[in-house]
């Protein structure tokens, strides 16, 4: 599953000018307001024609403008079967819930089990509305409902702009392990639009960082979001890669490995040997240059001192690298002076266990 | 003006007849012309095509002519020795002139534009995001149109409905021109009610006609109300 | 199929509705055939007979119709007959009538002050046209030609004069007869304008046997006593 | 049917007169009708009171009657001796019998169910959440209607508009029974057109004050298509 | 400032039964979706009229159902002159941003300045939009013009729909402060809808917890979102009131005096004396048996161990009296057997510095 996209597209003075490529799983989107994400997966849903450009999925041209007059080629939306969320929900009023929740399936050819329909409708918390129209629900519940809606049209590709933004955290937590499942077992490609840095950095294989309608910068979460150049102060931080090297079910906790480290994380649904990815928020991290005894902190790691560069408004983040991996810790200027820190410094970063998300 | 004896109310089999008619007339008309109606309505809201003004103009003519004009213009066209009337006769066998099927479509015809507008105008109100949600849902163009479109559109097809009755309903201009005033066959009840403000002492004839002629379309014009109703309460987004 | 068998079909002058609908009454008890009558302007009535409608005879309300359709050879001559004649007359509100004396030069002016003389319009409605002929045989044309009201037809041209909107008015003696509200104040000297004909002709392409009989009827005297208690006075 | 020759177009200083009047009517028609139909729009659209239904009955009226019938009633009542038509001479001097006002009021009338569907359509289609958002931001509900509600529903009263101009400049039924035929006065474009078609050999004149008549229209349909097009682009949410 | 709300609301099957008042300051409506948020605010802002019940500021009557028949009070909407921020942005289509955002000064007696004005516009980053149409915005663009237009009202009170959700970190960073100080300085109430914990936590002087139309309790931030109940795992913590002691310009930090212990936090723009309140996520906070030397993180606090509560999927919530303050941190079971915590054991609780917002 390749998704391909070399676009170009003028909507009054904006610019997008935008090329990337994303292997299966999760493509995340990410930029400030007006940066122009929408307008990217309108082009790859088939919303807009692009001025010019091309996106492919899988060899499959979707719009080509570029053959030369008369052999352009542009798949109309309702054949690519792309499941769409948009940013706001775009409910039928006419149809009830029910019917809206039903409407993708009239037209797809594989329609989704009466099983899987139901643990959609679980998840999501709409089952109590399905009788209803449209114009009854609260913000949310229109979210969810447009969601489902996507999702029950067997897609064979997701585009969510910001599809969870309207939900509160418990519900978030029940739809994103769900995605995750989407993504990894039925291998669904996912056009993900969000401004929320740990839902991404769970969810994404890649992020393609755009500002200002152009690509600022391509690469795996930990790459983009741990640069914290992108993200704010409090969201920014590293995403490690590591395997499940080991489970304790009394303690309900899994130990990973990374490089040269072990992080221990609880345990929540995993297996041995599984690949997972960690999101450690800088601000998460302390530092110590003596190794604390009695911390509640499971994880402590060993590590040099890479680089302390300042973050403005007293803050300094030090990257610390333990073996492979480089671990951003954000402490306060006043911090780093009293420890006197200084680059290659052995030091031990302190990380929570309860920190620890798995990505 | 006139003493509601009770023989005032004793309607003759003619005018019973002109009764019947003026609804088989005017029902047939307002069915008849809808789907056109909703095809001409889209085409005039969305389509981008040469001739569109042209269209448009065309659509409207039968409001701007007196309709005697349009009931000539019809006779010329369609009549037994019209090109198109001579044509729908040897080709399927439809005479129109001095025909109920004629009378039909000369109030097919002036109703045309009231019906059209009303269609365009809610067309033109329906918000093209859900149209572009519908598709990336694997609905094609055409099931786009009839499961959200036109559903979405239907406070304007029902006034368009109702407008192009109630106008089929009081035509009588180009109906007397194109097919004349033949009872039985062609002598609606707008035509009875001219016919009878022409002579004499006609006056009670015209109002009882009159009557009965407002009792009927204000009961469709109640029915669509409801069913109105029934719509919004639907679509209110 | 427009016909039943047997059945007759006429295009008449809107104005001969009353007498024409009781004469056929009597016909159609008489002989058993059933007439149907499609009234309609001559003018609409003429140019569908153009087209081919299916009509076994025309009554127009002038020569001029009955003169348009014979010229494309679409009655036959040799029954064209002047059917009914009619007078035209000068009607006021009945609240407001005295008689006034029709002569050249009468003062209908004076008569109107600054209301408005209600006629049938003088180009196209026959009531009009010999309205109008008249009052320039009578020399007082000009000086009310600006304050005539055309109405679309004599009922109509009756209605302003018995709504008071129009102190007089010219109009049918047929139709100034049948209505309450206005009274006869003068009638119009036969010879100030052409003569008031309703002429009949069976159709070239009328099939129908019993047309003819039923013209016979027209002109019959059981048919006069018909359109005389409406006011139409019988030619021979 | 008619030879083009250039004396064809040579129009009579009443054939001008009766084009400027027409003009005149229906545009003094139209505009006048619009505020009022603006109101009765809203009413319907939005209104809950008794009798609404006979209030909407009461609009369609003309469109249901006989133009002729319609004519009549007008007579009873704007007549000089009618009971409406007294009370305005007396209190406003206004005199609309066998005046181009009174024609303009036969215009207005006959085209006001048309412009009231269009009006009240468009109504139906404003979103009432930007109506509730203008109220918080401290609009009472006559400010909300000016600044949010009208400009939304634009494209509907440019519709009324045109309808009823249109149906204003083809109308002749309602007008001539209630106004006559006065050269100068009341006699209009389409009631000129009309006499040309009572007499024999007037097929040339009714021809070209047809084309005439439909130029004009077809002028302002395309005046009203480029206005609606602008208000669609400010209002395309 | 005192809004008071009683009322009693039917919408079809959904009962709002909603009591509370609240004093000046912000109060934030926290509930899941569907819970009934946005219909207290309709109520509030006069859009609907409550089956029965009573609205009150400041005294003055705005609804009150229950005066007898006749004598029923309902001031309507544009009389109240609150501004409204709906859950969607609900701009005028057929004016431009800037006659959007001129609306309410149109009818507002006192407008604002001109230089009041200009600083919202460049708070909220909508200069470059001023002429444009609503239609070619995106999403978050909308939702900002849609906040400048509530704030250029000149409102006497705000409500607040989750004016947030679009938008990026960064922009919410510059926002929120602004809200602040609409609150602090110019005294003006806002009732405030969000999901975001950290959002509300910062910015509410209360917070009305919904549940089913209902209140689920009503309570300072620190007793609704520090008892950790409704929160999130993620997101759950403690609320903490303090004064500004003492400022050190040269490090950037100011020093937060507790009930007993203090706290260093960075300083942006705090005032000596300066009352404030600071909300410390639970999950930063580390429990250590001995003093840790030689550490990043500046607040060492200690106390007891108030309470020790299991929180599902091997974590326990540890309750540390400081004083008269409480500090939730939540820590592994592993973690809480190794250190052998009990209740009424002497820890150290250790905040990171940074981890530390002023709310
Ligand atoms: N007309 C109605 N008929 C039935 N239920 C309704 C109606 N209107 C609202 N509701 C229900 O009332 C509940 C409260 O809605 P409200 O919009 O206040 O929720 P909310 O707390 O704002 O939720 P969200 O966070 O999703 O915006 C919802 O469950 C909604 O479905
Ligand atoms: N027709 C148009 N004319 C001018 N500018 C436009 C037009 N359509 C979109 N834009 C601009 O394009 C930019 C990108 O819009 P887009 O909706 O893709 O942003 P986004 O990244 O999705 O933002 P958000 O997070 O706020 O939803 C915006 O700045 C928007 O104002
Ligand atoms: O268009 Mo008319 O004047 O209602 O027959
Ligand atoms: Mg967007
Ligand atoms: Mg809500």
């Amino acid at each position: 599953m390749t998704l391909s996209v070399a676009i170009r597209h003028r909507q009054g003075e904006f610019l997008l000018d935008v090329s990337f490529a994303s292997e299966r799983g999760v493509t995340a989107l990410f930029g400030r307001s007006g940066s122009g994400k929408t307008s990217v997966l309108r082009i790859v849903g088939g919303l807009v024609r692009p001025d010019e450009g091309r996106v492919t999925l899988d060899g499959d041209i979707l719009v080509d403008t570029l053959r030369g007059p008369g052999r352009r080629i542009d798949v109309p939306a309702h054949r690519r079967r792309f499941g769409y969320v948009f940013q706001e929900p775009r409910l039928f009023p006419h149809l009830t819930v029910r019917q809206n929740l039903a409407y993708g399936r009239w037209f797809s050819g594989r329609a989704t089990s009466r099983a899987d329909a139901a643990r959609i409708v679980e998840m999501l918390g709409i089952g109590h509305l399905l009788d209803r129209r449209p114009a009854t629900l609260s913000g949310g519940e229109k979210q969810r409902v447009s969601i489902g809606r996507a999702l029950l049209s067997s897609p064979r590709m997701l585009l969510m702009d910001e599809p969870l933004s309207a939900l509160d955290e418990a519900r978030k937590a029940e739809i994103l392990p769900y995605l995750e499942r989407l993504r990894d077992e039925l291998d669904l490609p996912i056009l993900y639009v969000s401004h929320a840095v740990a839902e991404v950095a769970r969810l994404a294989d890649r992020v393609v960082v755009m500002a200002d309608g152009k690509v600022d910068g391509i690469g795996s979460p930990s790459e983009m979001l741990g640069g914290l150049a992108e993200a704010s102060g409090r969201e920014a931080g590293s995403v490690l890669t590591g395997t499940v090297s080991d489970l304790d079910r009394d303690a309900g906790l899994a130990v990973i490995s990374l490089s040269s480290s072990r992080l221990m994380i609880p345990q929540a649904g995993l297996v041995e040997g599984q690949s997972v990815r960690l999101h450690i928020p800088a601000r998460d991290v302390l530092v110590a240059t003596v190794r604390p005894e009695g911390i509640s902190a499971l994880n402590i790691l060993e590590g040099r001192v890479a680089a302390l560069e300042p973050r403005g408004a007293g803050t300094v983040d030090v990257a610390i690298r333990c073996g492979l991996d480089i671990i951003h810790a954000r402490i306060t200027e006043f911090s780093m002076h009293r420890l006197a820190l200084v680059e290659g410094m052995r030091v031990h970063a302190i990380v929570k266990t309860v920190a620890l998300d798995r990505g | 003006m006139v003493c509601l004896v009770s023989s005032f109310w004793s309607l003759s089999a003619e005018e019973w007849t002109a009764i019947a008619l003026s609804l088989r007339v005017s029902i047939v008309a307002t069915l008849l012309s809808l789907p056109v109606g909703i095809l001409v309505g889209y085409l005039l809201a969305r389509g981008r095509f040469w001739g569109k003004s042209l269209l448009n103009g065309l659509v409207h003519l039968p409001l701007i002519l007196p309709p005697v004009v349009t009931g000539y213009i019809l006779l010329i066209l369609f009549g037994r020795r019209g090109p198109v009337g001579a044509f729908l006769d040897q080709a399927f066998g439809l005479v129109l002139s001095f025909r109920w099927t004629g009378a039909a479509l000369a109030a097919a015809v002036m109703g045309f534009p009231l019906m059209v507008r009303s269609i365009r105008l809610s067309i033109e109100a329906v918000d093209v995001k859900l149209e572009e949600a519908a598709g990336t849902l694997g609905a094609s163009p055409v099931f786009v149109f009839l499961t959200v479109t036109l559903p979405l559109m239907l406070p304007g097809v029902i006034a368009g409905l109702i407008l192009a009755f109630a106008k089929a309903m009081g035509e009588f201009g180009a109906t007397i021109t194109f097919v004349s005033n033949i009872p039985g066959e062609t002598q609606t009840l707008s035509a009875a009610i001219y016919t009878f403000t022409q002579v004499p002492g006609g006056d009670a004839g015209a109002l009882r006609l009159t009557l009965i002629a407002v009792a009927l379309s204000m009961t469709a014009l109640l029915a669509s109300e409801l069913l109105a109703r029934l719509v919004a309460k639907r679509v209110a987004a | 199929q427009a016909k039943a068998e047997g059945r007759i079909t006429v295009f008449a002058a809107a104005s001969m509705k009353t007498a024409l609908d009781a004469a056929n009454a009597a016909f159609t008890k008489e002989k058993g055939v059933e007439v149907t009558v499609s009234y309609a302007a001559s003018s609409a009535l003429a140019k569908q007979i153009e087209s081919g409608a299916p009509a076994d005879l025309f009554i127009s309300a002038d020569q001029d119709w009955m003169n348009e359709v014979a010229g494309k050879k679409l009655i036959r001559p040799e029954t064209r007959t002047d059917l009914l004649g009619n007078r035209i007359v000068l009607v006021a509100a009945k609240a407001a009538a005295h008689p006034v004396e029709i002569k050249p030069g009468f003062d209908l002016k004076g008569l109107l002050g600054d209301g408005r003389l209600a006629m049938g319009a003088v180009e196209s409605v026959p009531a009009g046209k010999y309205g109008k002929a008249a009052l320039q045989k009578l020399g007082v044309w000009d000086s009310v030609s600006s304050r005539v009201a055309g109405a679309e037809n004599v009922r109509a041209a009756l209605a302003l004069v018995s709504r008071g909107e129009a102190p007089y008015g010219i109009v049918y003696a047929t139709d100034a007869a049948a209505e309450p509200g206005v009274a006869v104040v003068g009638t119009f000297p036969e010879d100030t304008h052409p003569p008031i004909i309703y002429p009949v002709a069976l159709l070239t392409d009328s099939k129908n046997a019993a047309a003819a009989d039923y013209l016979a009827f027209l002109k019959s005297p059981a048919a006069a006593s018909f359109f005389q208690s409406q006011g139409f006075t019988v030619l021979k």
